[in-house]
């Protein structure tokens, strides 16, 4: 399944809504297989790059591309070959008898064969753990369920970049877990994961840099490990360091693991070493 | 009442005058906005649906100021969606469409006179040109003026009830069950 | 006195052939507040609905058992877009919704509209049309709307879900200060690691049973461990395979960690 | 005079009269009259943001803003009506659709929807009218915001609003669908939260600022309404 690879890039990309400006002068590149999150408070201007990452809105200034494709000139429908995307209260989007004829949709927008769109959407379904549920109506599914169907809708265009606002609200633990293991997956298969969200733990887990956006400026570019241990960078965001990073930084884990896997490993391998606690 | 019928009145009142967004980008000269209407008489039956018209009417006054005197096409398109859903044409779009047509006919025959005494046939720029079209055609004014409406309306009201057709069987199993009508508006009651 | 008492309470949505609630038993005392904690589908949200008299009244279906509530109750459903009354055009009439409802006399609306959008953090917002606001302040104006209400038991469903972590904080905060003041708080959510220091109780619920009532300290157990509902830090602990008591937070893994 | 304090009712009751005397008394004359009241009406500096919200425009004196949206409203319907019908008829119906349009638009801008609400309230009408037009009217841009949300993320999803009219019509599908199928879904939660907060229609429940209707001002209505009818019982006699 040879997804098209491409890196996103954003060159000196500034916008405004009518005089307010949303975005200034934002310049990043995200290469194939690399899984950022973007941070910031609310009205940073988060959406609003990743709604110029989808061609929703064209930048005033610089540009945006996403492999050899500037998104300038080109519609949402068309960039859908390469960008996946799920906003906030997606599932308000849904309307099939079933799951698998709305995660269908994309597919078949995009002109794909029976056999090709069917391929695509067994391949979703199975990714995010549906494939139980793929006859069901999503009305009928728990509100859960319907945000995990227009992640699958997403991935079943098999774009080159996805970009996420929130895919986590609203989702309990095991159920994050499954969109941690299938963004892990997409990245490890070339695909650069955008995420924007509140929800450190999740980020932690899953992604692996970390752009901080303030009042439309990229007031940072580092690795997420970095910035999800030092509550004083996270502090002005209106964050706090998650749990595990938490706990790495108050028993003075070497090495600050942040993931829980790690914290684990370097909690189990120190405890070995002091004796028993 | 109950409180969940009364929450459907403006809720579907409210969606047919959003649906205007869907519309537009589409770029179809439709207006829709009697979907909610009936729709809410399809599911909850003639109260509900004349309930909604009124109150799209009622509202969408404030947005276009020369709407209000169309309030007795919505009170009309929701009767006419009564006998539609109490024979079930809302079982599959062969049924539908041609009701929908149907209702194109009368929903022109209603506003005719409203359109003619009220606005002397210029409700909106469409039909002011397709009424001029047809005086030049030689029909009489209140021919011309049916002509006018007639081409705006019709078309209206089919692509409705094949929009409220979808939706009645899109819908879930459980809502459908919580509605009153919405069985034998498919012909399944 | 409980304030709600749910005595083997079963419970059938319309039109649905699987029961939704199994044979639940819970009481809830003044200034107690209970966490259930389960996955998507385990009853939490139904078990709200029931405790807030909404089903099967409104909802339709079917209930078996018996449910008594004593004083007045306010449930905040996880959608807060839905939660809007749409009669009123600024945020200070939204919340003031239901008291005016209750028929109060308007001074008393008032100084309870006050309180309420004070403790949500929300006063600045009080002449704003809620049409205009964000997902996260627009939960804080439905919390407050029930909060204003002065309910004897209120029942929280996911209130954290559009919440941003320091909106979260509060919420919390306004829960303990709340059960200090004597309301009984029922509250479902996934935000484990909070619950060490926000629940008196934890209701484990699996497939509409309850499996397990206890202290926080059940959030460490191997039963809910393997069924992903422990805290963060006792996950990590027994992950790491370190020995008994297992620390809820990172608080208590410090001092363990010192001893 | 401070149209804003005005009881919403009267300012109801002028914004009917006008348009009903308009048709009622003999053309062109009455329509002229009615029309120059309604557009010197349009002129009241508009307070606060009304039903439509379109008396807050920056740089305009709020009352321009109001004139200048009545006319440019009308103006499309005397070029239609000169298409269409002679001098004299262009003038009597112009004159009559500038009345109803001005009247409305002013009454649009200037009364604000809570004011409305409250004073139905007050009124003693049951909580169900009251909700009814509020609850429509507050509704209609969160589901206009929601609408175009579909839109984007159907056509993020492939979703081309371009191409015959076949097509158009099959993504006019894909793009109502979802709106009105997450309208139903949610009627359901949306009662619940009426529910919990105590709203039983038809009950009566505290107005929280209800308008002053001073005596004068409810004469004042009884007044207009008598003043149309028998405008209309004088017309109907002079005509037959």
């Amino acid at each position: 399944m040879a997804a098209v690879n491409a890196e996103l890039r954003f060159e000196h990309v500034s916008f405004s809504y009518g005089t307010v400006p949303a975005l200034r002068d934002v310049s990043f590149a995200l290469a194939p297989g690399e899984r950022a999150a973007l941070l910031g408070r609310n009205g940073a201007g988060k959406s609003t790059l990743l709604r110029l990452v989808t061609g929703l809105l064209h930048p005033a200034e610089g540009s945006v591309s996403v492999g050899d494709w500037e998104t300038r000139g080109r519609p949402p429908e068309s960039l859908a070959r390469r960008v996946g995307s799920v906003f906030q209260h997606a599932d308000q989007q849904l309307f099939a008898r079933s799951l698998r004829d709305d995660v269908a949709f994309g597919p078949r927008a995009l002109g794909h064969g029976a056999a090709e769109v069917a391929r695509r959407v067994d391949t979703a379904l199975a990714a995010l753990e549906l494939s139980a549920q793929a006859a069901e109506h999503p009305y009928d599914l728990p509100p859960a369920f319907r945000k995990l169907a227009t992640l699958a809708g997403a991935l079943a265009l098999e774009p080159a970049v996805l970009v996420l606002d929130e895919p986590t609200a609203g989702l309990d633990r095991p159920l994050r877990a499954r969109v941690a293991r299938a963004l892990a997956d997409r990245a490890a298969a070339g695909v650069v994961v955008l995420v924007a969200t509140h929800d450190l733990a999740f980020a932690a887990e899953v992604l692996e840099r970390g752009l901080v956006l303030d009042r439309g400026r990229l007031a940072g570019d580092a690795p997420l490990a970095a910035l999800l241990t030092s509550s004083g960078r996270l502090a002005p965001l209106g964050l706090a360091p998650p749990t595990g990073a938490a706990l790495s930084a108050a028993l003075d884990l070497p090495g600050r693991p942040v993931r829980q896997r790690d914290v684990a490993n370097t909690l189990a391998r120190v405890a070995a070493a002091r004796g028993p606690v | 009442m109950s409180v969940r019928l009364l929450v459907l009145i403006p809720a579907a009142a409210a969606m047919s005058l959003a649906l205007s967004a869907a519309v537009d980008a589409v770029a179809l000269p439709l207006f829709l906005d009697t979907t909610g209407t009936v729709l809410a008489t399809a599911l909850a039956g003639p109260g509900a649906g004349i309930a909604t018209g009124v109150l799209t009417s009622a509202v969408n006054t404030l947005r276009n100021p020369t709407f209000w005197p169309f309030v007795v096409v919505q009170v009309i398109v929701a009767l006419y969606a009564w006998l539609a859903a109490r024979a079930g044409l809302f079982r599959s779009l062969r049924t539908a469409v041609p009701a929908g047509l149907g209702l194109g006919v009368l929903a022109a025959a209603t506003s005719t006179p409203i359109s003619y005494v009220v606005f002397g046939c210029t409700t909106t720029g469409g039909i002011a040109l397709t009424t001029a079209l047809g005086r030049a055609l030689g029909l009489p004014p209140l021919g011309a003026c049916f002509f006018g409406s007639f081409v705006a309306d019709f078309g209206d009201k089919a692509v409705t009830f094949a929009l409220v057709t979808s939706v009645l069987h899109a819908l879930p199993r459980r809502t459908a069950a919580r509605f009153p009508w919405a069985l034998r508006a498919v012909g399944a009651a | 006195m409980a304030r709600l008492t749910l005595e083997r309470v079963s419970f059938w949505y319309p039109a649905m052939g699987r029961p939704a609630l199994r044979d639940v038993s819970l009481a809830a005392a003044p200034g107690e507040v209970i966490a259930l904690v389960g996955n998507v589908g385990a009853g939490a949200s139904t078990l709200l609905l029931v405790a807030a008299d909404l089903a099967p009244r409104v909802v339709g279906g079917r209930l078996e058992g018996r449910v008594k509530g004593e004083g007045g109750r306010g449930i905040v459903l996880p959608t807060p877009w839905t939660q809007l009354s749409g009669m009123a055009f600024t945020v200070w009439d939204e919340v003031a919704f239901g008291p005016a409802n209750l028929g109060w006399p308007r001074e008393r609306i008032a100084g309870a509209v006050d309180r309420s959008l004070a403790a949500l953090d929300i006063g600045a917002l009080a002449a704003r049309d809620p049409a205009t606001l964000s997902g996260g302040e627009l939960q804080r104006v439905v919390i407050a709307g029930i909060v204003a209400m002065e309910p004897a038991l209120l029942l929280l469903d996911e209130p954290t879900a559009e919440l941003d972590p320091e909106a979260t904080r509060l919420v919390w905060r306004l829960v303990r200060a709340l059960a200090g003041d004597g309301c009984s708080v029922v509250v479902a959510t996934s935000d484990l690691d909070a619950l060490p220091e926000l629940a008196d109780r934890i209701v484990w619920m699996e497939d509409g049973a309850v499996r397990r009532i206890g202290a926080p300290a059940l959030l460490a157990e191997q039963s809910l461990w393997e069924a992903g509902l422990a805290t963060t830090v006792a996950d990590v602990w027994r992950t790491a395979r370190l020995g008994a008591p297992y620390p809820l937070t990172v608080a208590q893994a410090e001092r363990r960690w010192r001893q | 005079m401070t149209g804003g304090r005005l009881h919403p009712f009267t300012l109801l009751a002028i914004a009917g009269t006008l348009p009903a005397l308009a048709w009622i008394l003999p053309a062109p004359a009455g329509g002229a009259v009615t029309t120059a009241v309604a557009l010197v009406l349009t002129l009241t500096p508009g307070a606060s943001p009304g039903l439509t919200g379109s008396g807050s425009s920056p740089g305009w004196r709020p009352g321009l803003v109001v004139l200048r949206t009545a006319v440019l409203t009308a103006a499309p319907f005397w070029l239609f009506l000169l298409l269409l019908h002679d001098v004299p008829s262009t003038i009597a119906i112009g004159l009559r659709l500038t009345t109803m349009i001005a009247s409305v638009v002013w009454v649009g801008a200037l009364l604000p929807p809570g004011r409305l609400v409250e004073a139905m309230v007050a009124a003693g009408w049951g909580v169900t009218a009251a909700y009814l037009f509020a609850a429509a009217l507050s509704a209609v841009p969160l589901l206009k915001a929601r609408a175009q949300r579909i839109v984007d993320a159907q056509r993020c999803r492939g979703l081309s609003p371009r191409g015959g009219v076949g097509r158009r019509l099959r993504a006019l599908r894909a793009l109502a669908l979802p709106l009105v199928l997450s309208v139903l879904h949610e009627v359901d939660e949306r009662a619940l939260a009426l529910e919990t907060r105590g709203f039983v229609p038809g009950a009566r429940r505290t107005p929280l600022a209800p308008p002053r209707d001073a005596t004068a001002e409810r004469a004042g209505r009884w007044l207009l309404l008598v003043g149309c009818a028998a405008a209309l019982a004088w017309r109907l006699a002079w005509r037959g």
